[in-house]
């Protein structure tokens, strides 16, 4: 029953905009959804696709990418490489059937809390509606 | 659950496990009496190449369809090749024509003498009565001699080198481009094609003289090919030249009907007005039938759509070869058996003049001075639409049919490969082997050869499988008494020892 | 004693035996060294013997294929359960394999495109013959999704160095480290004989499909501009498909350090373009029109997501 | 090499009821403590405080812990302290992960169950990761001593001047031709109206004279390459035309110049009055070097100027029209940001009539009327000529405001109330303090009310509506009408009046985003620089080695500015004189064995610390350059560029431990 899924998130937060924007958030008291949780990487330009589609592989409903704004990268231009990467990576997942809503690559800088609630409740709300990611079940158990 | 009319029959379950399309299967039914009332030759796997085509892009099938066979695949390659020259309505150069032709024919060489020395060579060079385990490649070796063993593996290794010197990698070439191939040919590279050409064309010749030595000077042998056993009256189809002389690489298909009379002759590219498949509940492959003559279930005569191809019947569609030496042997060929030949067994030497021929055609074509012309490519600027190419694949035509949409991504692809085209020929060859072999149930060793020999004449792709070593095809007979429960199996296995038990 | 071997295939297309076979002469030695208790060709009927050898009384089963039948399957383990060692042999075995791509359809849909809707049936009767077809399973899987799998040859098919190295080492008694792939553990870039025309600044505005080019023979592909999977993919082919003047397609699967193949090649293949808006980007991979066939053209099977989502 | 077995000891902190409000803390322990290689599991009220640390130090002994999982705040908060705890706990500090479960779970949300769950997955997903860490160590980078500081204002000059008596050398850049920035402008300042020239000026000329300043006004940075210890700076200086070595301040040639009127609004003076195109900013100027503006020299315009000015320069010659600008590389160790603010564009808020009516005025113009050395000679006469026998002073324009800044600026009230008094002082007017709250916390402010309040100037609590000159009663002929709804007498007021002053707020300035990337640090969400930790580290950003001086990081008065100018200054010199600093271990390596030479990696490092080795075909890392961002890692194709702290292992382990019961 559709109200009674819960969707898992996995967030990707670089250490200097997004990550620091989930801090302010969390300073602020900003009340989100508990659904995401966050790997931190110091750049958005660490987020290898591998991550992306473990997470999937693993039972994330849904993956988010928070880098720092364009020209606002800590490194010059890690956020350019997750961008390139996130364009590719979205046209391979639709030709694996899922939904671009999926993933998600959100600049969100320090400044930005409140930021960080609405993508991640917009996002819990879109993935409710699409419903659960169920990857192939496995063939078997190894023996 | 089986029904109580079925527990009565018996069945036999002659399973030689083979490729392609996976495990060729064959399934024979006794009635009450032990008499054959029905034998199914099933293919029991299939991996949907025509369907996880689509959405790939045009330039990636000559590469993917390579896969279907690891036999055949520069026959899979070619005609793939040549369906994307179509595709993009783009001419390739001369010279690229003549490269792939060149390295398409190295490779028949190569396809057809192994087939001979490890695979149809046991059942004549050792002979068809030889204790069973010594017929395979060892025997051979035994009569033949070590070191012409060793030669036939020196032959091939050489051919081998060829492929892969041209077109990259032996088993599944990567060369084919469409309007040409992906890179001249060097000079050096040339010239160690003319050197391996010539061994080829005596390697050929010495194989001839081998057959005529061992199998034709025998009175049992020419009785066993001319045998009602393995006599088909059916079609034949075959690519020929212009001047209607057989050729592997590009040309007309022409079909000829059991009295050897040209019934029709079309361009590859409306195979689909001539040629028909239809799917059997019962298996996964697919049988071709003429489309002008109709199905009419197993059958051979001229009221039969079956039809064959490989060897003979590219021997039987073509009114000569297009090389001296092949030429020569074609009319002895049928000089001694006569125009067309039914005898499914004389595959075995139409396709050692094919050998010949196409040794020869590779001589020709590396002595061509233009064959190393750097220009080996056309780009294409048409936009792609539809393509189909055709090779004559050593187990015979080959179709490859593409559709794509603007971008030259796949939207249709249709293949027929050379067993298909045989299929039905294969079925009713196995039903009349069994149906004459069989009788009250008794079952013996000289059946399971017989009914192998029929079903490798035709080197079916399904017998890829058994050009690996030791070589030779193992069967398995089933003789199951009432409630379907195994009386006693019969088998001979790959090292050629009998089982009884 | 010589050790006792098996060979046995699932789906696959015959090239892995070939691939034995161009060790030319060398077959010779190898059937000499070792002890054949297992012919695959003869499977169905000698399964029943290999149920009644001893749990382990085969030495080594070299596998090549995927597993795509209930079939298969079953094979799989019972040569798991009587082989000390197995090995999966080849790109198949090993990844999945092109028949792999199949993991974009279903066991369905593949049977509708070939025979439209009434085609053949795991079961069908005709005058009281019964006649059977083995399941087709909707995914192919690799064989270590099978079953335990002790050494990987990689390649589609494996070089006949690779192959003669392989057989060497897995017949030498010192054995390598278990799941160990045995090929140089370093990508193709390594042998390849253009590696020298590689520029020190890999940078993009724009790929191209390998049709649309007359590429150079001497430079580095990747360089112009065509997608090659070289840096991604493991060494020990002898850099043959560029020797052919073609793009690396990346047969010889990722090396050790790398989980899913085609993801990593996609993120390097993404990192090294110029753009930094979005339509740009997008302009910039409209070549790229295939991402699965380009990136998991092998691998499929073995990747993270395995196969394309199932409604 | 990391240790064989496994043993991890799982802190979770209550942090007082922060955590354990929202977050059932002793559950998530339990929990922690069935996980695989977990051999210790505790909760504790404050993890960060000594005997919490305390806990770590033992248990690392008495229970021989080799991995430590804190789960509490955010590493940006405490990592360091719990890093230090395992270090003096003899593990290596990097055997530790922490996981957030204040700022990322119990103060974002309300649902005890699932926050309590989600702490879970963050302890398993951190559990798991912290077992593939690996023994690291910290680089060392050596400080160089000199120091940027960029902005002359008070901020900069009191940091500069601390340094340098330190015995450090500065270059103080500064991007007007003078230094001395806003205080400058300023007559008198709050609460105890001792002149601001009077304190302000012996320290700017104690820069100019100081050895260990290079002082470099109308220039600016250009271009900023490095990292901490070593950073190098480019700046540009703009030419003023007079060579600073060459004047001798005497100013003949402003006299000389052919323009006998000035005649181009004066910028220091904001337009009250005029000055030539060769001119000095103000008299007390430092440097004490005139400037030429090109936009208005007729030599520069036509080329036809007799430059009268260069013969008064006479054999000095320090006139040069054929200057060019100037490039310097500069090397710094630690950078000082004391850039400022700039006041709010009254003319934003049209009702109030700024830019409408000639005598409406910004609190900063009136600074200079009240000024002895202003336009006026402190004179305050508005622009009609007349003295104004009523002002009305409109407190926070442009803050506490919804549409304009929401923030407080702090100083308005105070120089409001100064101003008030001033003016009073120089015409004796009656004088009207629209205001929405008095804010007077600071020594003396609430005492200089109570004396504001004995002069007679009349308090009026009420945001001010608009500023009109439509007349509707005879006595509000000629005059400026404030509409007020006076919210203690309860009703709407208009109050006639002849000079308006506008006390507008302090906001960041329009170059604030310029710097910041200049300088890679962030900007807090009203645009000021953002510092490391408002609490902890308020003069720290999130770049080491650069720091916050002023009103650049929020507004404040000049005490506080100067207190933070001396604190940024200490930072400074604490790292140079520990002489060098130690970095964080997470950058990227190559793994010689698997690399392949594609050289992908080095059109990923925009710091170029990837280099090619041709002799043994591998990439190398230099690893003093990389700065740990990791994008070669994930772009490698063959997995050979690792990171440490951040290897595959570790993060995939993450992403499993959060995903595990998913």
């Amino acid at each position: 029953m559709p109200e009674e899924f819960e969707p898992k998130i996995v967030a990707f937060f670089c250490n200097w905009c997004t990550y620091l924007a989930a801090d302010l958030a969390g300073t602020s008291r900003i009340k989100y959804a508990p659904n995401a949780e966050v790997v931190r990487v110091m750049c958005s330009g660490r987020v290898d696709v591998q991550f992306v589609l473990k997470a999937f592989a693993k039972g994330a409903d849904g993956v988010l990418i928070g880098g720092c704004h364009p020209g606002d990268c800590h490194y010059q231009e890690g956020n350019y490489k997750a961008l390139r990467r996130y364009r590719l990576l979205q046209r391979l997942l639709r030709q694996m059937g899922i939904e671009e809503e999926r993933l998600r690559l959100e600049w969100i800088s320090a400044a930005e809390g409140d930021r960080v609630r609405v993508v991640i409740d917009e996002m819990v709300e879109t993935l409710r509606r699409l419903g659960p990611l169920h990857k192939s079940e496995a063939l078997m158990e190894v023996a | 659950m089986e029904t109580a009319t079925e527990t009565a029959k018996r069945r036999i379950t002659i399973d030689p496990v083979t490729r392609l399309e996976g495990h060729g299967k064959i399934e024979i039914f006794l009635n009450d009496k032990g008499e054959v009332d029905r034998a199914y030759f099933q293919v029991p796997e299939l991996r949907g190449f025509e369907k996880f085509a689509q959405g790939r892009t045009a330039e990636s099938m000559p590469q993917i369809t390579s896969r279907i066979c690891g036999v055949c695949p520069t026959a899979h390659h070619m005609a793939s090749t040549k369906a994307l020259d179509r595709l993009y309505q783009v001419e390739p150069p001369p010279v690229a024509r003549k490269i792939r032709e060149l390295v398409y024919n190295t490779f028949m060489v190569e396809d057809h003498a192994l087939h001979f020395y490890f695979l149809g060579g046991p059942d004549f060079v050792v002979g068809p009565r030889a204790p069973a385990q010594d017929r395979n490649v060892l025997g051979v070796i035994a009569k033949v001699g070590v070191e012409t063993a060793g030669r036939v593996i020196a032959m091939r290794r050489k051919l081998r080198e060829l492929v892969a010197l041209a077109a990259g990698k032996a088993v599944h070439p990567v060369f084919g481009l469409p309007g040409g191939v992906s890179k001249p040919l060097a000079q050096e590279d040339a010239a160690q094609f003319r050197q391996v050409a010539a061994e080829a064309v005596e390697f050929a010749q010495f194989t001839l003289g081998l057959f005529q030595k061992v199998v034709l000077e025998s009175a049992d042998y020419v009785d066993l090919i001319r045998s009602d056993l393995f006599t088909h009256r059916t079609y034949y189809m075959g690519m020929v030249d212009e001047q209607n002389r057989l050729n592997f690489y590009d040309g007309q298909l022409r079909v000829v009907a059991p009295d050897g009379h040209e019934w029709t002759k079309f361009d590859a590219a409306a195979y689909a007005q001539h040629i028909a498949e239809r799917c059997e509940p019962w298996t996964y492959m697919k049988f071709c039938y003429l489309k002008g003559i109709g199905w009419r279930g197993f059958a051979d005569g001229p009221e039969s759509g079956v039809y064959c191809v490989a060897p003979l019947a590219r021997l039987n569609a073509a009114e000569g070869m297009a090389t001296p030496l092949a030429q020569e042997a074609y009319l002895q060929f049928f000089g001694t058996l006569g125009k067309p030949v039914h005898h499914t067994l004389a595959n075995h030497w139409a396709r050692i003049i094919e050998l010949l021929y196409a040794a020869e055609r590779m001589q020709q074509l590396a002595l061509d001075p233009e064959i190393t012309d750097p220009g080996v490519r056309t780009l294409a600027t048409a936009a792609p639409r539809e393509g189909i190419g055709a090779v004559e694949a050593p187990r015979g035509t080959l179709f490859h049919h593409y559709q794509t949409d603007e971008r030259g991504l796949i939207t249709r692809c249709n293949l027929i490969v050379a067993t298909q085209n045989n299929a039905a020929r294969i079925s009713l060859g196995v039903e009349k082997a069994a149906r004459g072999l069989i009788s009250a149930g008794h079952v013996d060793d000289g059946i399971l050869n017989m009914v192998e020999m029929a079903f490798r004449a035709y080197d079916p792709c399904l017998g890829c499988a058994t050009h690996a070593l030791p070589g030779s095809m193992p069967l398995v007979v089933r003789v199951c008494g009432p409630n379907g429960r195994v009386i006693h199996t019969l088998r001979r296995d790959a090292d050629g020892k009998i089982h009884r038990n | 004693m010589k050790p006792k071997a098996a060979f046995y295939w699932c789906a696959s297309c015959g090239g892995c035996e070939e691939a034995v076979l161009d060790l030319a002469e060398g077959v010779l030695d190898v059937v000499a060294a070792v002890d054949i208790v297992f012919w695959p060709v003869a499977l169905d009927f000698k399964a029943k013997d290999v149920e009644g050898m001893e749990d382990g009384a085969i030495d080594i089963s070299f596998v090549n294929g995927a597993v795509r039948t209930g079939h298969q399957l079953e094979m799989a383990r019972l040569l798991r359960r009587k082989s000390r060692l197995v090995v999966a042999f080849g790109a198949c075995a090993q990844l999945g394999g092109i028949p792999g791509l199949a993991n974009l359809t279903t066991a369905r849909e593949i049977l509708c495109e070939v025979y439209g809707e009434d085609g053949p049936r795991r079961e069908f009767r005709e005058n009281g013959h019964t006649l059977t077809l083995p399941e087709l399973f909707d995914s192919v899987y690799p064989l270590n999704r099978a079953i335990p799998v002790d050494y990987f040859v990689p390649g589609c098919p494996p070089s006949p160095k690779i192959v003669a190295d392989a057989l060497q080492t897995l017949l030498s008694g010192v054995l390598p480290e278990p799941g160990t792939v045995l090929a140089p553990d370093r990508a193709m870039c390594d042998e390849c004989p253009r590696r020298d025309s590689h520029p020190d600044e890999l940078q993009f505005d724009c790929f191209h499909r390998v049709q649309e080019r007359v590429l150079d023979t001497g430079a580095c592909i990747l360089a112009q501009g065509v997608p090659c999977l070289g840096p991604a993919t493991r060494a020990g082919c002898g850099a043959r498909c560029i020797s052919g003047n073609m793009p690396c397609t990346g047969c010889f699967g990722p090396t050790s350090h790398v989980r899913d193949y085609g993801a990593k090649a996609l993120c390097s293949i993404a990192s090294v373009i110029g753009a930094s808006d979005a339509d740009e980007i997008d302009r910039m991979f409209e070549n790229i029109v295939d991402p699965v066939g380009t990136f998991y053209r092998y691998s499929l099977p073995s990747s993270f997501l395995e196969r394309k989502r199932l409604e | 090499m990391p240790e064989r077995i496994v043993r991890i000891g799982v802190y979770t902190c209550h942090c007082g009821s922060n955590i354990a409000a929202t977050v059932d803390v002793k559950a998530v322990a339990e929990f922690a403590a069935t996980l695989p290689n977990v051999v210790l599991s505790r909760d504790y009220k404050y993890m960060c405080s000594d005997p919490g640390q305390d806990l770590i130090r033992q248990d690392i002994r008495s229970h021989a812990l080799n991995r430590i999982v804190v789960a509490s705040c955010s590493p940006h908060l405490h990592e360091h302290t719990f890093r230090t705890a395992l270090k003096v706990g003899g593990l290596n500090p990097f055997y530790f992960h922490m996981v957030n479960i204040r700022e990322q779970a119990s103060w974002v949300h309300e649902n005890r169950v699932q926050a309590t769950r989600k702490a879970k997955d963050l302890v398993r997903a951190a559990v798991r990761r912290v077992a593939f860490h690996e023994p690291l160590k910290r680089g060392r980078v050596a400080i160089h001593p000199d120091v940027l500081v960029l902005g002359g204002g008070i901020a900069g000059i009191h940091a500069a001047l601390t340094l340098a008596n330190a015995g450090k050398h500065v270059y103080l850049v500064e991007k007007e031709p003078t230094i001395g920035g806003h205080m400058a402008k300023f007559d008198k300042t709050f609460p105890t109206l001792d002149c601001a020239a009077c304190i302000l000026t012996p320290k700017m000329s104690a820069v100019r004279s100081h050895p260990n300043i290079t002082l470099w006004t109308y220039s600016e940075v250009v271009k900023v390459d490095g990292y901490v210890g070593n950073y190098k700076v480019k700046v540009l200086r703009h030419p003023r035309y007079i060579d600073e070595d060459l004047c001798a301040g005497c100013l003949d040639c402003l006299e000389a110049c052919v323009y006998k009127q000035a005649k181009v609004p004066d910028a220091f003076n904001l337009g009250l009055s005029k000055r030539r195109p060769i001119y000095i900013p103000f008299p007390q100027a430092v440097p004490q070097v005139p400037v030429i503006d090109p936009e208005t020299c007729i030599q520069f315009k036509s080329g036809k100027c007799k430059t009268t000015c260069v013969d008064a320069c006479g054999e000095r010659h320090a006139i040069n029209l054929h200057a060019e600008p100037q490039a310097h590389e500069i090397e710094v160790g630690t950078v000082i940001l004391a850039t400022g603010f700039q006041t709010f564009d009254a003319a934003r808020v049209p009702y109030y009539g700024y830019g409408r009516y000639g005598n409406v005025y910004t609190a900063l113009e009136v600074e200079r009327l009240v000024n002895a050395s202003g336009p006026t000679a402190g004179q305050v006469v508005m622009r009609d000529g007349r003295t104004p026998q009523t002002v009305g002073i409109v407190h926070c324009v442009g803050s506490r405001d919804e549409n304009t800044h929401r923030w407080c600026s702090r100083v308005c009230c105070m120089y409001s109330l100064k101003l008030a008094h001033l003016i009073k002082e120089h015409t004796g007017a009656e004088v009207f303090d629209f205001y929405i709250d008095i804010r007077t916390p600071g020594k003396g402010f609430e005492e200089f009310y109570q004396k504001l309040l004995n002069e007679r100037v009349h308090f009026v609590r009420g945001r001010v509506a608009e500023v009109t000159d439509w007349v509707l009663d005879p006595s509000e002929e000629g005059r400026l009408v404030i509409r007020v709804e006076d919210t203690l007498a309860g009703f709407v007021r208009r109050i006639p009046v002849d000079m308006v002053v506008l006390a507008t707020g302090l906001e960041p300035r329009a170059d604030a985003p310029e710097i910041r990337r200049l300088f890679n640090i962030s900007c807090a969400g009203e645009g000021f620089f953002l510092e490391r930790h408002p609490k902890l580290a308020p003069v720290n950003t999130f770049t080491d080695g650069v720091f916050l001086a002023g009103c650049c990081q929020s507004p404040k008065d000049i005490p506080d500015t100067v207190a933070q100018a001396g604190a940024a200054a200490a930072e400074a010199l604490a790292l140079i004189d520990a002489g060098y600093i130690e970095t964080e271990p997470n950058t990227a390596h190559v793994e010689e064995s698997l690399c392949c030479g594609c050289k992908t990696c080095m059109s990923m490092c925009p710091y170029h610390a990837v280099s090619f080795l041709p002799e043994i075909y591998k990439s190398r890392v230099n690893e003093v350059l990389c700065k740990g961002c990791g994008t070669c890692v994930a772009a490698c194709p063959s997995g050979a560029m690792r990171q440490n702290l951040f290897e595959d292992d570790e993060i995939f382990a993450e992403i499993e431990g959060i995903l595990t019961n998913a």
